[in-house]
C-alpha cells in the first residue's frame, strides 16, 4: 500500500518564457486516487501531458514504481502501466466501439504483420480473445450494447464512458482521468464515482484524477493536489483541502 | 465455406467473363489496365483511407515498380518469380523514405511533399539516360512465363493480374481487421489517443507509407509486363492525381470503393468516347467527377451500401430504440 | 418574449427533441435543466435556427422565426453563447468582440460603447484584448465568449452550458455576472448541467428528459422539490 | 468446391490457349477496305493540355480527306477517318492502336501524333504489319523501323547535323552553343549535332550546351549560360513557348547572337510571339512557306482548310496533318486496286524524290525510310505589319 | 548572378500572384482550389476575345473581365462548391480537380487550340540598373503583387474581413453572430476568381496565352504558397520569391537539366525543418 507508484521530482516546463508547471513535486502510492484541482490554467492538463510524454519537462524527473520514466517515448508510456483518458473525448471517430477497444489492447496482441495478412490460426485466436476481453469491460460499464456503434452517433456520456471502457482494457495500473465527470450532473457524477471506486478495486489501479466537480473529487479521492499557476498550493485530504484558506481563495471561491 | 459463397460467386463471374463476351484485344488491355489501377488504389486507400496519410507523388513507385521491371527483365533476364520481391523490396525500400517526411508534416505540407516527390521522380525518369533509357524509355520487356507457357495474351494476362488482386484484397481485408489496420485508423483519428495506447505513431505512419509503395510497385510490375515497354510520361503528376480521384470516387477507407473507383476512371473514357464533341471525354470525366462527389460523398461504394442499408433497415430502426441522444 | 410550441428536432433518424413548450418573459432569467443529452442544446439550437429538420413554432416578440436562417434571427436581437464556448481561436480577443457586433454594422451605433460595456464587465479582457483567443484559459475564454455574445446588444441572450470545466470560483464569478446582465435588461435562457447554480440565478426553470419537458416551475420552489432534488442534485 | 475449381481452372487454360491461334485469313483486299470506302486510323492527343498540337493535326488531316472525298474519292472509294484519343500516353496509344486494328479494322495509321504514343505503339504495328505512314514526331526509332512504316517528318538527328552544318559552312561560326529542350526532340537534336561536328572534324567549335525543362518559365540563367562562351551562333531547339521565351530574355539581356531553331517553329507563331526578339532568327523549313502567294500547294491547303474549318487559323501542325494525309493518299493512287497491305507497302516504296505535295524530295525504298531529306533556311523578319519568313537558301541536304 | 537573382524575384512574383487567390480560399474554407489556375487561363482568353474581336482598348478590356472574373466565381461556387458545402474538403477539392478538366475542355473548344500573345500593361524601354536589364513591366507586376498583397492584409482587419476569418475558424459561431455564411463564402470565391483574372492577365504576356499557360504556375505557386505558409498572405510572396531564386540559382551554378529535382528536394527539407511553412505560424492541438 505504502509503495509509490508515480513520483514527480521537481518538474519544470515553460512555453515561451511562460512558466505553465513551476517546480512541481508530489507523489501517488500505489492503490491511492489523487485529485488535481485548480483554477483553469493552473497547470494540471499540462502534468498529464507530461506524464503521457506530449510533452517533455524543462527539468525534473518523474518515476513510475520507482524507474525513471523521463525519457520514454509517448507510446512507450503505456508498457509502464500508465493509460489516460482526455478531457475532450479523443475517441476514435470513425472505428466502431468494438474496435476503439481492440486498439486499447493493441499492445498486448503478439503477432507481426505478416501472420496477421495471411490471418493464421493463431491470430485469430488472439483476436477472438481480445473481442471477448473488450465485451467484458463493456458489460461491466454497462454499454456492451454499443459495441458496433460508431462514437460519433452516441451521446457525450456514453462516449465517456467508452472512453474509460478503453483505457481499462489495456491492463492500466495507474489510470489518469481528466475531468471524467464534465457535462454530467450530479447524480450522474455521483454514479461514476462509485463505479470508479469498484473499478479500482477490481482492477487493482492507482488513479490520478482531474476534475473541477467538488462533491466528486471530495467523495472519491484519498488526497487532492492543488495546483495554481503551475505550483502546487496545498496538498491533503479532502476535509482539509476544503478548509484550507488559500485554496478557497485561488480556486473554491 | 458458406460464409464466402458471395466472393466466390463474384470472383467466377470475373473468371468467366472475358471467356462469354469475348472481348476484343484492345478492350482486354483496358481491362487488364483497370485491373492495375485496382491494385494501386487499393494500397492507395490504406495510405489515405486508413492512415489518413495524403501522397500526390503515388505514379513515383508506379513507375519504380515497372523500371526495375523493366531493367531486370531486359538487362539481367531475371524471371517474374524473382521480379517481384525485389521490386517489393525496391518500391518498400522508397515508401519507407517518403515516409519519412510525413512524420512532421500534415495536410497540405505533405500533399507538397509528396508531389515533389513524383515530380523529381518523373525527371528522373526522363534524365537518367543510362538507366532508364530517357524518353525512349525501355522496350523488349519478356513476358512472364509459368511453366514454360508464356503469358502473352491479353487474356493469359488478365488471369495473371487477377491472381494480383485477389491477393491484394485478401491481403488489404486481413489487415484493416487486424492490429496494423486498427493502428493506422487509429492514428488517422486521433494522434495523440493512439500514442497514449502505445501505438508508435512513426513506425505505423511509415509502415502505411511502406505497404501503399510495395501495392504500388507490384502494380508498376504487372504494367512493365502487361505493355513489355515503359516510358517516363506515363507516370506523371497526372497518373497520381487519377489515383486520388479513383478512390475518392470509389469510396475512402473501402477496399471495394478501391475496386470500384478503379475500374470506374479507367473505363469511362471508353462509353464517353462516342460522342462526337471535341474535347467531349475530358470535359464529360471533369464533370462526372463532380457530379459523382456530389450525389456519392462516401463514393460510389455508397450505393451498395445504401442498397444494404434499405434492405436492414428495419433492424435498425429496431436498434436505435436504444440509443438515447 | 420567446414562445415555443411543440417544438420537434430531428437528427436523422434520432428525435432530439419529441414536442417541447416553452415561454420565456421579458426581463427574466429561464434556465433549463437535464442530463446529458436530454436535448438542451437541441433546443437552442433550433432557436437559432442552427438545426434544419424541425417542427413546431418559434415565436420571438410574436414574430415566427421557426424557419428564418441564422443570420436574420441573431439580427432580431437573439445572441447565442453555444457550448464549448467557440469562440474564434485564432483572432484576437478585440477582432472576436468586434465579430460579436456584425449585426449592427449597418446601424449608427458606435460599437465603441459596447466595447466598454463588456470591459466592464470583464476588465481581464481588456487587459488581452492585442492576444490571440486561443491562448486564452478556460476562464477567460467563457467570459469572451459571453462578452462576444453580448456585443450585438441582444434583447434575449442564451447561453449554453457556461459553466462546463471551469473552476468554482469561475463558475460563481460567471454566474454573478449573469445575473448583472439580467439586471441591466437582457432576457436570459440559460443551460445548464449545474443544476445547483442554476436554479439559485434563475427565475423560472424547465427540466427536459429524452427530449421532453418533465417539469417546470419557479425555481426556488424546484430547488426544494425533493424528486428534481435525487435526480439532479445528487442529494 | 475443389472440382468446381478445378473445372474452372481448365476452362480458362484451354480458352486461353485457344485464343492464341485464331490466323487472320488472307485476302486480296485488306481489312478496312470496302466497295466504297477505305477506313483509315489514326491516333493522338485531342483533348488535354496536348490537344494544341493534335486538334489542327486532325483537322488538317480532316480538311485534306474532305477534299479528296468531296472530288470523288479515290478510285470511287471514300476515305473515312478514324480518329482516336490518346491523351499523350503511350499505353493508352496502344490501347487505341489496338482498338483501330483489330476492332474498327481499318487500312493504315495515318498521322499519329506525339513521341510517346507512336514509340509505344511502334512494337504492335510492326508486328501487325499494318502501313503506318506519317509519325508526328521527329525520332529517328522510325526511320530505323522500314517495312511498314514511312516517316515523313524529317528526324532531330538529320535536322540538328543539317544546322551546324550550315553554321560553320554559311555563316562561318567559329563558337556554337546550343540551347536543348530535355525532350525527344532537344535531345535528338543534339546528338545530330554532336554527330555532324564529329564528321566535319569540329568538336571545338561546340562552346556550350544548355538544356531546359520544357516547362520551364524563366530562362534568365539558361541565356547567361549560353551568353557567357560568346557564342557566334546559337541553336535554339524546343517546342512552341519556350523558344520565344528564350528570345525575349534573350533580348533583355542584350545577348548578340545569330539564333538558328528548328522547323518546329518555323511557323508564324514564333513571330508574334516574340515579335522583334525574333528578328533574324534563321530556321530550317521543309514545307515550303505557306504563307508565300506563290506556292500554289500550300494555297490550296490555306484554302480548303479554311472552307472545312472557317473557324480556325491553318497553322504548321495543321500543315503537318494535310502533309500525313497528302502522301497516303499518293500512296493509295499507286497502289491503284492492289489494296493489300503488301500492295500499298510496294506501291510506297515507288516515291522517289517525291515534290507534288507541299512536302517535298520524298524518297522510301526497301531500306530508305528517312522522309523528307532536304530542307532549305528561312530568315525571321519581324515587321510589325506584315512578319514573315524570307528564303534564304535552296533545299539542301547533308550530302 | 544578380540578373538570375531579379529574374528569380520577378518569376517569384508571378508565382505569389497567381497563389494569392489560392490561399485566400485557403484561409476560408480549408479548400485548396485545384482550378485556380485554369479560372486564371479562362478569363485570360476572355480578356483576349474583348480586345481581338471586340476590339476594346485594353484600359476597359481588363475591368471588364475583373468583372466577369467576378461572375465566373459565383458560377463556380453556386454550381459546385454549395451543393459540396456539406460534404468533406478532400471531394471539395476533387471536384476542383474536375473542374481544370472542364475549364481546360471548353477553352480548347471555345478559344481554340493556338498560342496567343498578350499585350503588356505598359510597354516602355527596358531599364538597366547596375548591370541588371529590367523590363518595367516586370516591375509592375511586382508592385501589384504587393499592393494585393497589402490591400488583402488590411481587409481583413475590417468587419467584414473579420467575418471571413471567422467563417474560416468556425462556421457555426460565425452564424450565431449573424453572419451570412453563404455570402460571405461567395465574396471569397469572387475575390479569388478576380484576383485570378488579374494574375492570368499579367503573366499572359510574359509567358504567352494558350490553355497550358497556367499549369507550370500554378503547380510553383501551390509550392510557394505551402513553402510559404497556407494561412499568410505573406507566405506566398516569400515562398514564391524563394522558388524563383532557388530554381534561377541552381540552374545557373549546378544543373539545369536537374533544377527541378533539386528544388523540390529543397522544399521538401525546407518543410521538415519548418512543417508550417516559412511564415506560417504553428498550431498545436489542445488535448
Amino acid at each position: 500500500m505504502n509503495k509509490e507508484a508515480l513520483n514527480f521530482k521537481d518538474i519544470t516546463i515553460a512555453f515561451g518564457g511562460l512558466k505553465a508547471i513551476d517546480s512541481l513535486s508530489f507523489d501517488v502510492k500505489e492503490g491511492e486516487i489523487v485529485g488535481i484541482i485548480g483554477p483553469n490554467g493552473a497547470g494540471k492538463t499540462t502534468l498529464f501531458n507530461i506524464i503521457s510524454r506530449f510533452y517533455k519537462q524543462d527539468t525534473g524527473k518523474i518515476e513510475v514504481f520507482s524507474e525513471d520514466a523521463s525519457s520514454l517515448k509517448p507510446h512507450d508510456v503505456i508498457n509502464k502501466g500508465i493509460v489516460r483518458t482526455f478531457q475532450n473525448v479523443e475517441l476514435f471517430k470513425h472505428m466502431t466501439v468494438l474496435d476503439n477497444l481492440l486498439v486499447g489492447q493493441h499492445r498486448h496482441l503478439s503477432y507481426n504483420i505478416f501472420s496477421s495478412l495471411i490471418m493464421t490460426k493463431k491470430v485469430k485466436k488472439i483476436e477472438e480473445d481480445a473481442k471477448k476481453k473488450a465485451f467484458e469491460i463493456l458489460t461491466i460499464l454497462g454499454i456492451e450494447n454499443y459495441a458496433y456503434y460508431y462514437p460519433i452517433n452516441l451521446p457525450y456520456g456514453i462516449q465517456k464512458k467508452v472512453e474509460l471502457a478503453r483505457a481499462l482494457v489495456s491492463n492500466p495500473k495507474i489510470l489518469i482521468l481528466d475531468e471524467p465527470a464534465a457535462g454530467m450532473n450530479d447524480t450522474e457524477t455521483i454514479d461514476l464515482s462509485n463505479k470508479l471506486r469498484e473499478l479500482k478495486e477490481k482492477f487493482k489501479l492507482t488513479i490520478i484524477v482531474i476534475e473541477h466537480h467538488m462533491p466528486f473529487v471530495m467523495n472519491i479521492c484519498d488526497r487532492v493536489v492543488v495546483l495554481n499557476f503551475g505550483k502546487k498550493i496545498a496538498e491533503g485530504t479532502p476535509d482539509e483541502i476544503k478548509s484550507n484558506p488559500l485554496v478557497i481563495e485561488a480556486y473554491l471561491g | 465455406m458458406k460464409k464466402y459463397m458471395k466472393q466466390v460467386i463474384l470472383l467466377a463471374i470475373f473468371i468467366i467473363l472475358p471467356l462469354i463476351f469475348n472481348f476484343n484485344r484492345s478492350f482486354m488491355t483496358l481491362l487488364n489496365m483497370a485491373g492495375i489501377y485496382v491494385v494501386i488504389a487499393i494500397g492507395f486507400n490504406i495510405l489515405l483511407g486508413y492512415a489518413g496519410q495524403i501522397s500526390l507523388g503515388h505514379a513515383a513507385f508506379v513507375g519504380i515498380g515497372a523500371y526495375t521491371t523493366a531493367i531486370l527483365s531486359t538487362k539481367f533476364n531475371l524471371s517474374f518469380i524473382l521480379i517481384i520481391p525485389i521490386v517489393m523490396l525496391i518500391s518498400g525500400l522508397l515508401g519507407f523514405v517518403l515516409g519519412l517526411p510525413a512524420l512532421r508534416l500534415q495536410g497540405n505540407y505533405l500533399a507538397i511533399a509528396t508531389l515533389g516527390f513524383g515530380v523529381a521522380f518523373s525527371h528522373i525518369f526522363m534524365e537518367w539516360e543510362s538507366v532508364t533509357g530517357g524518353f525512349s524509355g525501355i522496350k523488349g520487356i519478356s513476358p512472364p512465363s509459368i511453366f514454360g507457357y508464356q503469358l502473352k495474351t491479353r487474356l493469359s494476362m488478365y488471369y495473371f493480374i487477377l491472381i494480383f488482386i485477389i491477393i491484394s484484397i485478401i491481403f488489404a481485408k486481413n489487415l484493416i481487421k487486424t492490429k496494423t489496420g486498427r493502428a493506422l485508423m487509429a492514428i488517422r483519428d486521433s494522434e495523440y489517443a493512439a500514442m497514449s495506447l502505445g501505438i508508435d505513431v512513426a513506425k505505423y505512419k511509415t509502415i502505411a507509407f511502406l505497404i501503399s509503395a510495395v501495392y504500388a510497385g507490384v502494380a508498376g510490375c504487372l504494367y512493365a509486363f502487361l505493355f513489355r515497354q515503359v516510358y517516363p510520361n506515363t507516370f506523371d503528376v497526372g497518373m497520381s492525381l487519377n489515383i486520388l480521384a479513383m478512390i475518392v470516387i470509389g469510396g475512402i477507407a473501402s477496399i471495394e470503393g478501391s475496386v470500384v473507383g478503379a475500374l470506374f476512371i479507367t473505363l469511362i473514357p471508353e462509353f464517353l468516347k462516342n460522342i462526337k464533341i471535341q474535347n467531349a471525354s475530358f470535359i464529360l470525366t471533369g464533370l462526372l467527377l463532380i457530379l459523382c462527389v456530389m450525389y456519392f460523398p462516401y463514393g460510389l461504394i455508397d450505393i451498395y451500401r445504401r442498397f444494404k442499408m434499405w434492405l436492414k433497415k428495419k433492424r435498425i430502426a429496431v436498434k436505435d430504440e436504444g440509443v438515447k441522444v | 418574449m420567446l414562445t415555443i410550441k411543440n417544438l420537434k428536432v430531428n437528427y436523422g433518424y434520432v428525435n432530439a427533441l419529441k414536442g417541447v413548450d416553452i415561454e420565456i418573459k421579458k426581463g427574466q432569467i429561464v434556465s433549463i435543466l437535464g442530463s446529458n443529452g436530454a436535448g438542451k442544446t437541441s433546443l437552442l439550437k433550433a432557436v437559432s435556427g442552427l438545426v434544419e429538420d424541425k417542427s413546431g413554432a418559434i415565436l420571438f416578440d410574436g414574430q415566427d422565426i421557426t424557419n428564418m436562417q441564422t443570420d436574420k434571427i441573431v439580427s432580431l436581437g437573439i445572441s447565442h453563447c453555444p457550448e464549448g464556448r467557440r469562440i474564434f481561436p485564432q483572432l484576437t480577443v478585440e477582432e472576436n468582440l468586434k465579430i460579436g457586433a456584425y449585426v449592427l454594422r449597418n446601424k449608427k451605433i458606435n460599437i465603441q460603447d459596447e466595447f466598454e460595456r463588456v470591459y466592464n464587465f470583464f476588465p481581464k479582457l481588456k487587459e488581452r484584448r492585442r492576444q490571440v483567443a486561443g491562448t486564452l484559459s478556460g476562464g477567460e475564454q467563457q467570459m469572451l465568449a459571453i462578452g462576444r455574445a453580448l456585443m450585438s446588444k441582444p434583447k434575449l441572450l442564451m447561453l449554453d452550458e457556461p459553466s462546463l470545466g471551469l473552476a468554482p470560483i469561475i463558475v460563481n464569478e460567471i454566474f454573478k455576472i449573469i445575473k448583472e446582465i439580467n439586471s441591466e435588461g437582457v432576457t436570459v435562457l440559460l443551460i445548464e448541467q449545474n443544476a445547483n447554480g442554476a436554479l439559485k440565478i434563475s427565475d423560472y426553470s424547465y427540466v427536459l428528459e429524452l427530449g421532453q419537458v418533465v417539469s417546470e416551475g419557479d425555481s426556488r420552489e424546484l430547488l426544494n422539490d425533493e424528486g428534481i432534488r435525487k435526480s439532479y442534485l445528487g442529494a | 468446391m475443389k472440382k468446381i475449381l478445378s473445372i474452372l481452372l481448365t476452362l480458362i487454360l484451354s480458352i486461353s490457349l485457344l485464343s492464341g491461334c485464331g490466323k487472320q485469313t488472307k485476302t486480296t483486299l485488306a481489312q478496312g477496305v470496302e466497295e466504297k470506302t477505305i477506313k483509315v486510323g489514326t491516333i493522338g492527343p485531342t483533348s488535354g493540355p496536348i490537344a494544341i498540337v493534335g486538334v489542327p493535326m486532325l483537322h488538317g488531316m480532316q480538311a485534306y480527306f474532305n477534299m479528296v472525298n468531296d472530288e470523288g474519292g479515290i478510285n470511287g472509294r471514300k476515305i473515312e477517318l478514324i480518329a482516336k484519343d490518346d491523351q499523350f500516353k503511350p499505353d493508352l496509344a496502344l490501347q487505341k492502336a489496338e482498338e483501330l486494328v483489330e476492332k474498327d479494322k481499318v487500312f493504315a495509321i495515318v498521322g499519329q501524333l506525339g513521341t510517346p504514343g507512336c514509340l509505344g505503339t511502334l512494337d504492335y504495328l510492326k508486328e501487325k504489319g499494318i502501313p503506318a505512314v506519317y509519325q508526328g514526331t521527329g525520332v529517328s526509332a522510325f526511320a530505323k523501323a522500314k517495312g511498314n512504316y514511312f516517316p515523313v517528318q524529317p528526324n532531330y538527328i538529320f535536322e540538328g547535323g543539317l544546322l551546324v552544318k550550315y553554321a560553320i559552312d554559311n555563316l562561318k561560326a567559329n563558337s556554337i552553343a546550343i540551347i536543348y529542350g530535355n525532350d525527344d526532340a532537344g535531345k535528338e537534336e543534339l546528338e545530330g549535332v554532336k554527330a555532324q561536328l564529329k564528321k566535319m572534324g569540329k568538336e571545338d567549335v561546340l562552346k556550350a550546351e544548355v538544356p531546359f525543362n520544357t516547362q520551364d518559365l524563366d530562362f534568365s540563367a539558361h541565356v547567361q549560360k549560353a551568353a557567357e562562351v560568346k557564342p557566334d551562333v546559337t541553336i535554339v531547339v524546343g517546342y512552341q513557348k519556350a523558344v520565344p521565351g528564350i528570345l525575349l530574355e534573350a533580348k533583355k539581356q542584350g545577348f548578340k547572337t545569330q539564333f538558328m531553331t528548328s522547323y518546329i517553329n518555323a511557323d508564324l507563331t514564333m513571330l508574334t510571339l516574340a515579335k522583334d526578339a525574333a528578328d533574324g532568327v534563321i530556321v530550317t523549313a521543309w514545307v515550303p512557306d505557306i504563307t508565300d502567294p506563290n506556292n500554289q500547294a500550300a494555297k490550296k491547303f490555306i484554302e480548303t482548310y479554311k472552307k472545312y474549318f472557317p473557324n480556325e487559323t491553318p497553322n504548321a501542325f495543321a500543315a503537318a496533318g494535310w502533309v500525313a494525309a497528302e502522301v497516303f493518299v499518293e500512296g493509295l493512287k499507286r497502289a491503284g486496286n492492289d489494296l493489300s497491305w503488301e500492295g500499298y507497302i510496294k506501291a510506297m516504296e515507288t516515291f522517289n524524290d517525291w515534290n507534288d505535295g507541299i512536302a517535298k524530295g520524298i524518297t522510301y525504298t526497301k531500306d530508305r525510310r528517312n522522309g523528307v531529306e532536304k530542307m532549305y533556311f528561312m530568315k525571321a523578319v519581324w515587321d510589325e505589319k506584315l512578319p514573315r519568313f524570307e528564303k534564304i537558301s535552296d533545299f539542301v541536304g547533308l550530302e | 548572378m544578380s540578373q538570375v537573382i531579379v529574374s528569380g524575384i520577378i518569376t517569384g512574383s508571378l508565382y505569389a500572384l497567381a497563389a494569392l487567390g489560392l490561399v485566400l480560399i485557403f484561409k476560408t474554407s480549408d479548400v485548396v482550389n485545384f482550378a485556380q489556375g485554369e479560372m486564371a487561363m479562362f478569363c485570360t482568353f476572355i480578356a483576349y476575345t474583348f480586345m481581338t474581336f471586340i476590339g476594346l482598348p485594353y484600359y476597359i478590356a481588363f475591368p471588364l473581365t475583373i468583372v466577369c472574373a467576378g461572375i465566373l466565381g459565383v458560377i463556380v461556387y453556386r454550381l459546385i462548391i454549395k451543393p459540396l458545402s456539406k460534404t468533406n474538403v478532400l471531394s471539395i477539392m476533387i471536384a476542383t480537380l474536375g473542374l481544370i478538366m472542364i475549364l481546360n475542355g471548353l477553352a480548347g473548344n471555345i478559344f481554340g487550340f493556338e498560342t496567343k500573345s498578350f499585350p503588356k500593361l505598359i510597354n516602355a524601354k527596358n531599364i538597366n540598373i547596375f548591370g541588371v536589364s529590367l523590363e518595367p513591366n516586370s516591375i509592375l507586376i511586382v508592385l501589384i503583387t504587393l499592393a494585393i498583397m497589402l490591400s488583402l492584409f488590411f481587409y481583413f482587419k475590417t468587419m467584414e474581413g473579420i467575418a471571413i476569418r471567422a467563417v474560416a475558424q468556425d462556421v457555426d459561431a460565425a452564424k450565431l453572430m449573424g453572419i451570412s455564411v453563404k455570402r460571405v463564402t461567395v465574396t471569397t470565391w469572387i475575390i479569388s476568381s478576380m484576383l485570378a483574372a488579374t494574375a492570368g492577365m499579367l503573366i499572359a504576356p510574359t509567358k504567352f496565352l494558350d490553355i497550358n499557360m497556367m499549369s507550370e504556375v500554378h503547380l510553383k505557386s501551390f509550392c510557394a504558397a505551402v513553402l510559404g505558409g497556407f494561412n499568410t498572405f505573406i507566405g506566398p510572396a516569400v515562398g514564391g520569391v524563394l522558388i524563383g531564386i532557388l530554381e534561377n540559382l541552381v540552374g545557373k551554378y549546378i544543373s539545369l537539366a536537374w533544377k527541378t529535382v533539386f528544388a523540390f528536394v529543397l522544399i521538401v527539407v525546407m518543410l521538415v525543418v519548418r512543417p508550417n511553412g516559412l511564415c506560417g505560424k504553428s498550431y498545436r492541438k489542445k488535448v
